[in-house]
């Protein structure tokens, strides 16, 4: 048996909502015999019924709708579908789910899942990563898995959380991504894991881009640098700790991530790493992000705005010589 | 205290209640309310409140009449004028004097101020300030009570006309048509939002044709006369929780203060205030009480007395409270203190 | 090209042009806007086409209607399904083509896709997908020109009923009420949004009924009947030209296609196919035009030859064009080149 | 004579007005006698009948508005009531705007101001510090002007720019900062200023966190270390030019924000700063921001929520101390 990155996130809400009555899904044509844009529901509505629902399109709404019902006790599951969509609940997502527990003392547990990243021939309005923007508010979990099994674990873990999740799944790893079979198990949130071990240099990345870091990782491998390859897992909290270990191991860093250059997960990563751990460091820190324009539709320019492993080997070569 | 009292022998009258008893009880709210108000104004004006204040005078009968139907287990989202609701509802008087007089022990603890305090363990939302955003968290709070199998309950939402051409509050009533909640929302048209009139805000006739594009019933009403404001927002909620579609009502009112008590208000028109909207509710309310001989000037007086002794009684004890500090806060957002994150 | 001729002659002819004559030219936009889509859903089959087809089957009665009684400095803010408005409207069939088929002369150069495109220096606005979001932008179009002191424009935004529960198509509705700009809203109900079915978008009785709420005109339209879209829309462009409230048209019909051609559309339910707004309005005006004899046989088989040789054309043009090349590309998403920032 | 931050950002707009009849102001309460909630366009109505407009509550319209406004050939200013309810307009900003020049070759030349930043008693929803969010995002410029005289100049500027641009003045400066006179020229965009001269280290802020490091400054010159104080004037684009030749000065930097730590501006400066000059650093750079939590109502958990010059000092000791 194989099953997808995007299976395993089924499988998780079809776990979540065998197991845990409070949990419902609700997103736009997440219902019916349809299943969602991507299938990720797909079967689930038949299977709960009433319980997996479609809405208006509304996102403010479908959020706040959300918020309401975890105030009153349930766990709800919000997709978006597409994370670039999530700009219209943003509202309710760092101003009233972000700021509840802080002004209330009552936690909101919602999950909102943001299908997020580039693929071929999505273009700026169906390709973006907002993870930076909702790590930047207080308030909120945001999850970044890049494995099959952390899709499946985490979003578990993000619905038994007390506090709001933001849980950005890659679009690109869907159907690109494999697994044998599905964890019982996961690392605890917040907890960035090794993925390879190497001693000459550290790469921390997340979400699609992890695997890029190990492409790299394996073809520098044989020139006879052993690369540290380090997935963040969820940015927010983000495991300093983690990083600054495999930095103390290697004295070299360098990020990787998929979202626009300025601000965003590499900047903070490297903010942190310098503060608390310069005197670790042999070597500027560097970073890789996708370029400062909007994501372009044509694959040509898509995959020239993104990180590719091209570049990553190119940059990850250059810090090793120095 | 005397809302205690009220919300008891509330579920206690027989289904019956005189028409009258209805109206002296909400009467009494709005008493209360503009004697409150009328307090946090005086203290505002002596430096002793950080912050804004937010009143609801001139709108209290409207506000009185959203709060005094609901029952326990029912979902409130008052707004900025809604102290006589928030009142009639069930909330503390201290609850108020705490949040302005900046306790500790205030619901919202210092972190956030004024009118945005709530309950939502007591099904009082506390509402974000980006206006309309609270109606769809109204109908999440209804379905989930629908998913745990409740039954007759209903959830009641505010907002000023302002408010109501905001894209959340679309969504919200919207959905809220779409999931067919019990929902009634009351929409406040005081003529104003802030400092901008009607014609710079929406170009219908009238808001409640709103409705029926939405597949809510809809009602108009004139927000100076608590009769009519009982009745017809007494009626919303009778018919939300009996399963009739979500209702809007539309109340007509002038804010007979500025937008806060910063605000002189000098934009307001000569000639808006000549309109018969711009009765106080409370006079009219107490006229009709005069006229019908429902009781006498004494027992007014009474109230009268007894609404400012609870009022000082709450703001005395607010400002003997210790506020927050700094450094005895506990500065986390989330409630799961395994899942900190802490960067510099 | 036949959108030239047309559009010239549009202009020229005399005012009291034969409704026939307007029907004819309709049909004819209609029928190079299917002829156009069914190739762009064979290339896509083929393996063509990069991204997504979404394509305007059995909508183009009213698309078509959306854009023929625009003229030049009016504004057009089309969506998704409006191949037939755009091509009316006077987009040249080689912008459709080489954004479709990545060409770098298309009028994105590869930067964004598909339905996305537009040419807002010739008024076409072109969308972001964000539904309802477009509204407010064809308002501030027209504030604009009344700012420059212009007379006698118009604008035509269109929205499928989906999209009308967005927070952001309401705010616009508002809005352009508020400034009472000569907008037409013309808005589809094709009964589904993706997979969507109507009771799961709104719960009112007819959307039309939206209109009096915003103070805006209504009117409801039976979107498989090209003479009426041609009349109602006609219609509306008219009313809102002259200075009437702004319009809203909302035309019935049912999407005849996967909601994009990855779609294979096994929701939509045998029992609404079988409903009278299901029909297909491009056969159905080919009906008329057989009934009334408004011309024979062998012209309406030249003119599917003429629509199928400008499409032919097109297609080849664009497919012999280079793509855009990432290491050529001007990666500058600022047009004051000395205000780029260079993060890393 | 002397004039406000405020009273700059109004006399800027009149002179917009006058001079440009592209010009006009949209936004809640910005018209008829009221003249804003802040009154930053006070009497402006009256002076320039029909170009000064009210708006219903409904940010995105608003901007929405601005935009196609613009595309038409006009120069709308839009005034957010506060910064914080631009949480509603986000999408027209970030995804209409910022985009519009990259797909259509059409810049839009709106400027949105944002009364920005905290106050005493202003809590969650009306204390907000956006420029990171819109900074993350491609095709915005970015403006934090720290001075009357740059407030002035820059708001001209901003509408002279054909790109969007998200102006954020901060409420404290409104009326705490005076000068003498509105100077008729200033430094261009995207050029930061070098507040204060100093040899032993660098502090980079913006807007009114500058006020508070020129404090730290002044306090810590006695004790025989000089302070170099640099405000950044715009966060994007940022002039990391003007940064690295100052840490190559000083060798030491300390970044000053008053926005929520998580990524952000002070992230951003670390980042470029260890990227490009890593070798000029003697010590670890540090920042400061505001707590992870919203911004609180009472004062006094809002003077331990944001950076102090007490905090500043400390941090700014124990770097010089390195
Ligand atoms: C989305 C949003 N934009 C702006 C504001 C700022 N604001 C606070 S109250 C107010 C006026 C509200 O008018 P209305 O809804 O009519 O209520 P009223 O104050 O008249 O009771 C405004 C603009 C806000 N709270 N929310
Ligand atoms: C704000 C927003 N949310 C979600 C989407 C994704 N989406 C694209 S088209 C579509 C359905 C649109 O339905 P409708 O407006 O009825 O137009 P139709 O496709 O039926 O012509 C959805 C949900 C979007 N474009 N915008
Ligand atoms: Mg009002
Ligand atoms: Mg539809």
């Amino acid at each position: 048996m194989s099953i997808t990155y995007l299976e395993a996130i089924r499988e998780a809400q079809a776990k979540l909502l065998r197991d845990d009555k409070r949990v419902f899904i609700y997103g736009q044509d997440v219902g019916g015999t349809f299943g969602g844009a991507f299938k990720a529901t797909k079967g689930l509505a038949k299977e709960f019924p009433g319980r997996v629902l479609n809405t208006p399109i509304s996102e403010d709404a479908m959020v706040g709708t959300a918020i309401g019902a975890a105030i009153e006790g349930m766990r709800p599951i919000v997709e978006m579908q597409f994370a670039d969509f999530s700009s219209i609940a943003l509202n309710q997502i760092l101003n009233n789910a972000g700021t509840h527990y802080w002004r209330t003392n009552m936690p909101v547990p919602i999950t909102v899942r943001l299908p997020s990243g580039g693929t071929k021939g999505s273009g700026p309005f169906h390709s973006q990563s907002m993870e930076s923007i909702y790590a930047h508010y207080p308030g909120l979990i945001v999850m970044t898995p890049a494995t099959v099994e952390d899709a499946y674990t985490m979003l578990i873990e993000a619905v038994a959380i007390d506090d709001p999740v933001v849980y950005c799944e890659h679009k690109y790893l869907y159907y690109h991504l494999k697994a044998d079979k599905l964890p019982t198990e996961g690392l605890p949130t917040g907890k960035a894991r090794i993925t390879r071990e190497g001693r000459d240099l550290t790469i921390v990345s997340y979400s699609a881009m992890v695997h890029e870091a190990l492409a790299v990782a394996e073809q520098l491998a044989p020139e006879g640098s052993e690369i540290e390859v380090v997935d963040l897992r969820s940015v927010k909290p983000l495991d300093t700790d983690t990083v600054l270990a495999s930095v103390a191991r290697t004295g070299r860093l360098l990020c990787v991530g998929e979202s626009f250059p300025w601000g965003g997960v590499t900047a903070e990563v490297i903010a942190r790493v310098t503060a608390e751990g310069f005197h670790l460091l042999d070597a500027a820190p560097q970073r890789i992000n996708a370029k400062d324009t909007p994501i372009p539709y044509h694959p040509n320019l898509w995959s020239a705005h993104r990180p590719s492993a091209k570049e990553i080997a190119r940059k990850a070569r250059a810090l090793l010589r120095e | 205290m005397l809302q205690t009292a009220q919300r008891q022998s509330k579920t206690k009258k027989p289904k019956t209640a005189l028409p009258h008893e209805r109206f002296l009880e909400a009467f009494r709210w709005m008493l209360l309310a503009r004697t409150l108000e009328e307090k946090l104004v005086s203290l505002y004006r002596g430096g002793l409140i950080t912050g804004g204040v937010y009143i609801g005078k001139g709108q209290e009968a409207v506000s009185v009449a959203c709060g005094l139907f609901l029952k326990k287990g029912d979902i409130f989202a008052p707004l900025i004028r809604d102290q006589a609701g928030r009142s009639a509802f069930g909330e503390p008087l201290l609850d108020v004097t705490r949040t302005y007089l900046g306790s500790r022990l205030g619901p919202m603890r210092g972190r956030d101020g004024n009118i945005h305090r709530g309950r939502p363990q007591e099904s009082q939302l506390a509402m974000v300030s980006h206006l309309g955003a609270m109606i769809s968290v109204t109908v999440g709070a209804l379905m989930s009570k629908r998913f745990k199998g409740e039954k007759g309950f209903v959830g009641l939402a505010c907002i000023g006309e302002g408010g109501m051409q905001a894209g959340a509050f679309h969504e919200g009533m919207n959905i809220a048509a779409v999931e067919q909640v019990p929902l009634v929302i009351v929409a406040t048209n005081n003529h104003y939002a802030y400092s901008t009139p009607n014609d710079r805000e929406f170009a219908c006739h009238d808001l409640v044709d709103r409705a029926i594009g939405y597949g809510f019933e809809g009602y108009s009403l004139d927000g100076t006369d608590l009769g009519a404001c009982l009745e017809v927002i007494g009626g919303a909620v009778k018919r939300a929780r009996a399963g009739r579609p979500p209702q809007l009502v539309v109340a007509s009112v002038l804010r007979l203060s500025g937008h806060g008590e910063h605000d002189d208000a000098s934009y307001v028109t000569e000639e808006i205030k000549r309109e018969p909207f711009a009765c106080d509710c409370l006079k009219v309310a107490e006229q009709t009480i005069a006229d019908l001989k429902l009781v006498d000037g004494e027992t007014l007086a009474e109230w009268r007395k007894e609404a400012a002794t609870k009022v000082d009684e709450a703001i005395a004890t607010a400002q003997q409270e210790a506020p927050p500090e700094g450094d005895k806060e506990d500065w986390c957002a989330i409630s799961m203190r395994n899942l900190v994150d802490s960067p510099e």
